[in-house]
């Protein structure tokens, strides 16, 4: 099958893994997967798997990235050489570089780094698993890690992707979608106001599709912290 | 106006302009800076593009290769960018491998070309299986006063869009210009004060928060997006800016092409 | 209990704990922590397995790529054992490259997987001098709570022993089981308290001494050992050690076997 | 054409480019191009093309390298990767290692580090633009910027090199005659006092070839120095 | 000649290089051959050079691996590059990273590292020339130049290795055994107590063959101790 | 005589033995300190040579690899020269990636020799286009008490001087001697009190100024210079060494002439 020649939906709007247009894949999360960490989640996404840990606060070493006024986060995302058909060579990689970036200031935006001057929070990204979506399955399950880990946070950042297959606006492409499709929009979103934290996206979206492909996002959004809050609840019981 | 070098002090300034509708250098929310744009500057390079916005100034410079089409690909060639934020360019940029800064500007440059197509890489074939053209797009920055983003990106598009496939010096036929087939355009907004403003200073940035690039297409279509730093926005603020970039992006476009004619 | 964590604190108290014969977590001398294992949980991976000790859980994965064999041996595949500790795993694991202990730590592993010849690397060529098979052993860990040499054996083995071949995705034939010819098994003893202990927590670590890892093939032949940290020991204390690896290796194989069969 | 079939020189004495032997390729030099440093130059030398900024005095990190009892330059020269025919792949380069090496002990003779204990002074180096002689181009710029800069100096060093082609003594090698040629002699000169601070020589001269050459380098050294002049005072104005 | 058609041994018991199944290869040893060192020797074992130097105790640098209570060793095995019959190039090598760890773990066993807390004191082990048993050679090697330094030490460490060939277990295995070989056994002695302080081993050793090969190390161990001792006592004359 | 360690007090002591032209050791200017050279020490490589410059000690080592030549010199093979310093040789000699001093070292050695033209890269052609011989010089100190560089020079000259092509191992012929036509010879001088002195101990290092190295060929020709670290020089104390070099490099010649008769 070349490019352009995937069907994403049949005649009655249904995509091949079952679900309609505007439909998320099956989440799944479990807290506390990582016995020797301050906060862990777990998050199954599809066929995607991801664990996410948080150390900290800790002293900040190098002192060259200490903040006198805040704590900063030291965040990586990596894939595991395992996570995916070709295997990864481990070491520098750009794309990983990025993404613990782009992670990093999503999270910084709702931690209250000024309780920990000087300090530093460790939240460590590891995919176990890769199907399509992982960087939004890692800054999803970094929040509840740091949920976990008792960190106080204004909200938690909820991080979900609508994208576009052949010229249909799609919420969370799987892989054969997001191989042959035309868009990905990735959105980090604070589900108690709907403000943003995080925004990446490529592809060819006109205005019209784009705010589509916005309103699916906020949408999902919803339903994942529900998945998010019982978790936690399961872990500690009662209200989060 | 004397400037507080304090980041804290400064903040309060950035916040005192904005609460009048001010900015340090006395632009408008919206306004850029001037701007210088030559190509065909850098004689060693198939395709070259200088640009200073204010204090600004950075290069494009276009290579070429010839590599090996990965098997799955035979037709296609490929283009890598890279950008290396050499410290010539301002006191706070360092020697060493790719900072994490870096990457994402290369990254975010690259994808916002990639993405919209324009460069076409099955029309990079030199002989399928065998032989094909790697377009190697380098950014280099000079002068860093800020949002060096937007100046890489004009210059990529435009060295791209002037640039000659040195086909005779690789032994590959005649010279022929690169074909690109679209002029997306970046522009980028940055949360001073506590609210968006467009072409940050330096001054800006370290003031500033969060910071926002959009990529447009030639028919106004979205080709990239890249939310950075610290900072929560909402739907709103984006949709001003993006209105905002669509006229602007419109006008940078016009630039490029009007430079190419006067080539 | 409460762990002091001065360090020479925990060695006072590892101590007193020996000289009653007891440990931090009650366990005897030469007992284990519970264990779970499970194969076959990495979906991308043609051969996995997770190992849970107690806190300590790891993963191995295995895949597969194409090689060119060495012209000195055409019809050899290979072997790769690459253990990159993230620090996902513990607060004392750092990012960067490779470190001293996640080298050791690969090569203990590798070897015992490898001189046991378990894995016959002629087994592995497709076309004689032109195509083999190079099996990649990725050690992964999630939560170190001490001992990760063991578990990492343990997964290595169970992973590879349950592996398929993907002949069908590189286009070379019907996929197939791995064949491996063996159950290396490794077991590793910590000096804490002045004695030997199997399957030593963190905290045992860190207020212990010298580490002795054996890994014991089928026939209770000695395929690697390895002796790693400061200390000393005598011929005494280790042939109380090979006899206790001796029946724990037994135990451990036959687990790993029925663990097979029960797939 | 083959190495050795290159001729030098037509039977007027005239080499290719319209110079003499003893002649230098046009020089220009621009001051302050670089409006973030604290002191810049740009050169055009033939078709060379090269930036210097110098930034500082600053303090010294890492503390390692540090001096008590002065402050250090910390040279970069550097080739752009598009400055050449072929591209230049960023990253550890043992030429570029060397030149800055040799860049820093000839500009550390001539700057009064003493002045600044403990501080460093970051000089960079650009190549954006490379015919042949870029180390020169190199010493000559950072020179220039370091006297924009204001950092003082006991005088201001000026790079030429003299090489030979043909058996022909030549000041100031093009590429051609570069590539084909048999000797390079770069020299770094003090106008003031026809001292030297830099020295290097490959290939082979006999000894008269040799002091030919030096003779014509510290002529050179002299023409270049009045150009260097005229852009700080087009910058400055007055006496400089 | 392919893998194990080679007779390590012929009818009468005799290797090919005319020793007994329990002999060792011949060794030698001096001190004092790094005369900028604080102590240093070589050893020639065989056809294997090394040559093994020590510097301290000195401040320990970086900070981060310093100790309050006690010095550390910083141990470095190497190949040179011309030391085998295929050049090694430099640079990073999971090998020598692995055996400079165990040799460190070896003589940290024997110094009396408390005598000097937050100090390091720096061995250097230098292959120049490989036959088989470098491993062996460096730690016997870095023992008698840290005597050599004066580093206080309870023992010095010996080591050497059996390994077994055709079956057979032999002591010292030189280059064509150790290739067609089945198992190697290097072990790390106290001579005074025949206590360890280094164990390997890789290949294919029954129980009872693993015995007579830690037999044959004691032994061999006593033996090459008494030539340390001789190295030591030729440099300083009398009792050491 | 104690020396001081202060580095000031050091360069006071050098200062003060200077104006009465003494030196630490007690030679004159331009002599050199007690030379040991020999040939063919190291088994395993194909070219070898030990000097010994009182306390300065180093090795050069010459090994073969069989290279495919440039598309665009069909017929050449390679030298290539490492300078590796290891940490051996000296405590100020720290471990890690090259430093900008091993860097100089090995490029002025390379220089020396390859500017001299006496190895004739078109020699070492196997099969055109496809086959040629790859000369690899490794440098590598034992112990450091000044004047590396000369030491180096003098054994990488006399290592290729008397080395091997092994042609048979290769299975491409027959072995034979390297061809190598002249016997480039460097001479160092470094800025000690105020003057120039020939071979520098590692305390006239310390205490010293600029040095400069000179490498001549057979003819008297310069083949290489190299002015290294902090300093100011004049044409007449160029011309004052350039004199001692063609003198002591012609003795040393001559030593390495006699070496290779009498091998």
């Amino acid at each position: 099958m070349g490019y352009g020649d995937y069907q994403c939906m049949d005649e009655n709007g249904i995509r091949e893994d079952g679900r309609k247009a505007d439909e998320m894949r099956p989440v799944e999360i479990e807290c506390g997967v990582v016995p020797v960490a301050d906060g862990s989640a777990y998050i199954k996404w599809g066929k995607n798997e991801a664990i996410a840990a948080v150390y900290g606060p800790m002293e900040c070493h190098p002192r060259k990235v200490q903040r006198q006024d805040r704590a900063i986060l030291d965040v990586r995302y990596n894939m595991a050489p395992f996570s995916t058909t070709d295997r990864i060579r481990p070491g520098f990689n750009r794309r990983s570089r990025e993404i613990s970036k782009v992670t990093r200031d999503a999270l910084e935006s709702v931690v209250d780094l000024e309780l920990y001057p000087r300090s530093k929070v460790r939240v460590e990204i590891e995919i176990i698993c890769a199907e399509a979506g992982t960087r939004c399955c890692g800054i999803t399950a970094a929040s509840v890690a740091l949920a976990d880990a008792g960190i106080p946070m204004s909200d938690m950042v909820v991080s979900v992707a609508a994208g576009k297959c052949n010229g249909i606006v799609l919420m969370d492409l799987n892989k054969p979608e997001d191989n042959y499709g035309e868009a990905d929009l990735p959105m980090g979103i604070l589900p108690m106001t709907d403000e943003l934290v995080f925004l990446q996206m490529d592809g060819d979206l006109s205005m019209d599709e784009f705010k589509i492909a916005w309103d699916y996002n906020i949408k999902a959004a919803h339903d994942v912290h529900k998945i998010m809050i019982e978790a936690l609840q399961k872990r500690y019981g009662g209200d989060v | 106006m004397a400037i507080p070098i304090i980041p804290s002090l400064l903040r309060d300034n950035l916040e005192a302009l904005a609460a009048d509708d001010q900015r340090l250098d006395g632009r408008s929310r919206f306004a850029g800076r001037e701007l210088e744009i030559e190509v065909g500057c850098l004689a060693n390079a198939e395709g070259s593009c200088r640009v200073r916005m204010g204090d600004t100034i950075v290069f494009a410079g276009v290579k070429f290769q010839i590599m090996t089409p990965y098997p799955d690909r035979p037709t296609q060639g490929g283009l890598m960018t890279s950008a290396e934020i050499r410290p010539v360019c301002g006191p706070n940029w360092e020697p060493g491998p790719p900072s994490e800064a870096s990457i994402e500007m290369g990254r975010v440059v690259d994808r916002g070309i990639r993405e919209s197509g324009c460069i076409d890489t099955s029309g990079l074939c030199i002989l399928p299986g065998e032989k094909a053209w790697q377009v190697i797009l380098d950014l280099f920055a000079i002068s860093d006063d800020g949002n060096m983003f937007d100046a890489f990106a004009l210059a990529a598009i435009a060295a791209l869009r002037t640039a000659t496939v040195p086909a005779e010096r690789f032994d590959v036929g005649e010279d022929y210009k690169l074909p690109v087939a679209g002029t997306p355009i970046m522009c980028s907004y940055q949360k001073v004060g506590g609210r968006f403003v467009f072409d940050a200073t330096k001054r800006e940035e370290l003031g500033g928060d969060e910071r926002i690039h959009i990529t447009l297409g030639n028919e106004g279509h979205v080709h990239s997006l890249q939310k950075g730093l610290r900072g929560v926005f909402t739907a709103d603020e984006f949709n001003e800016i993006m209105d905002a970039a669509q006229s602007r992006c419109a006008e940078l476009r016009d630039i490029v092409h009007n430079l190419e004619e006067s080539q």
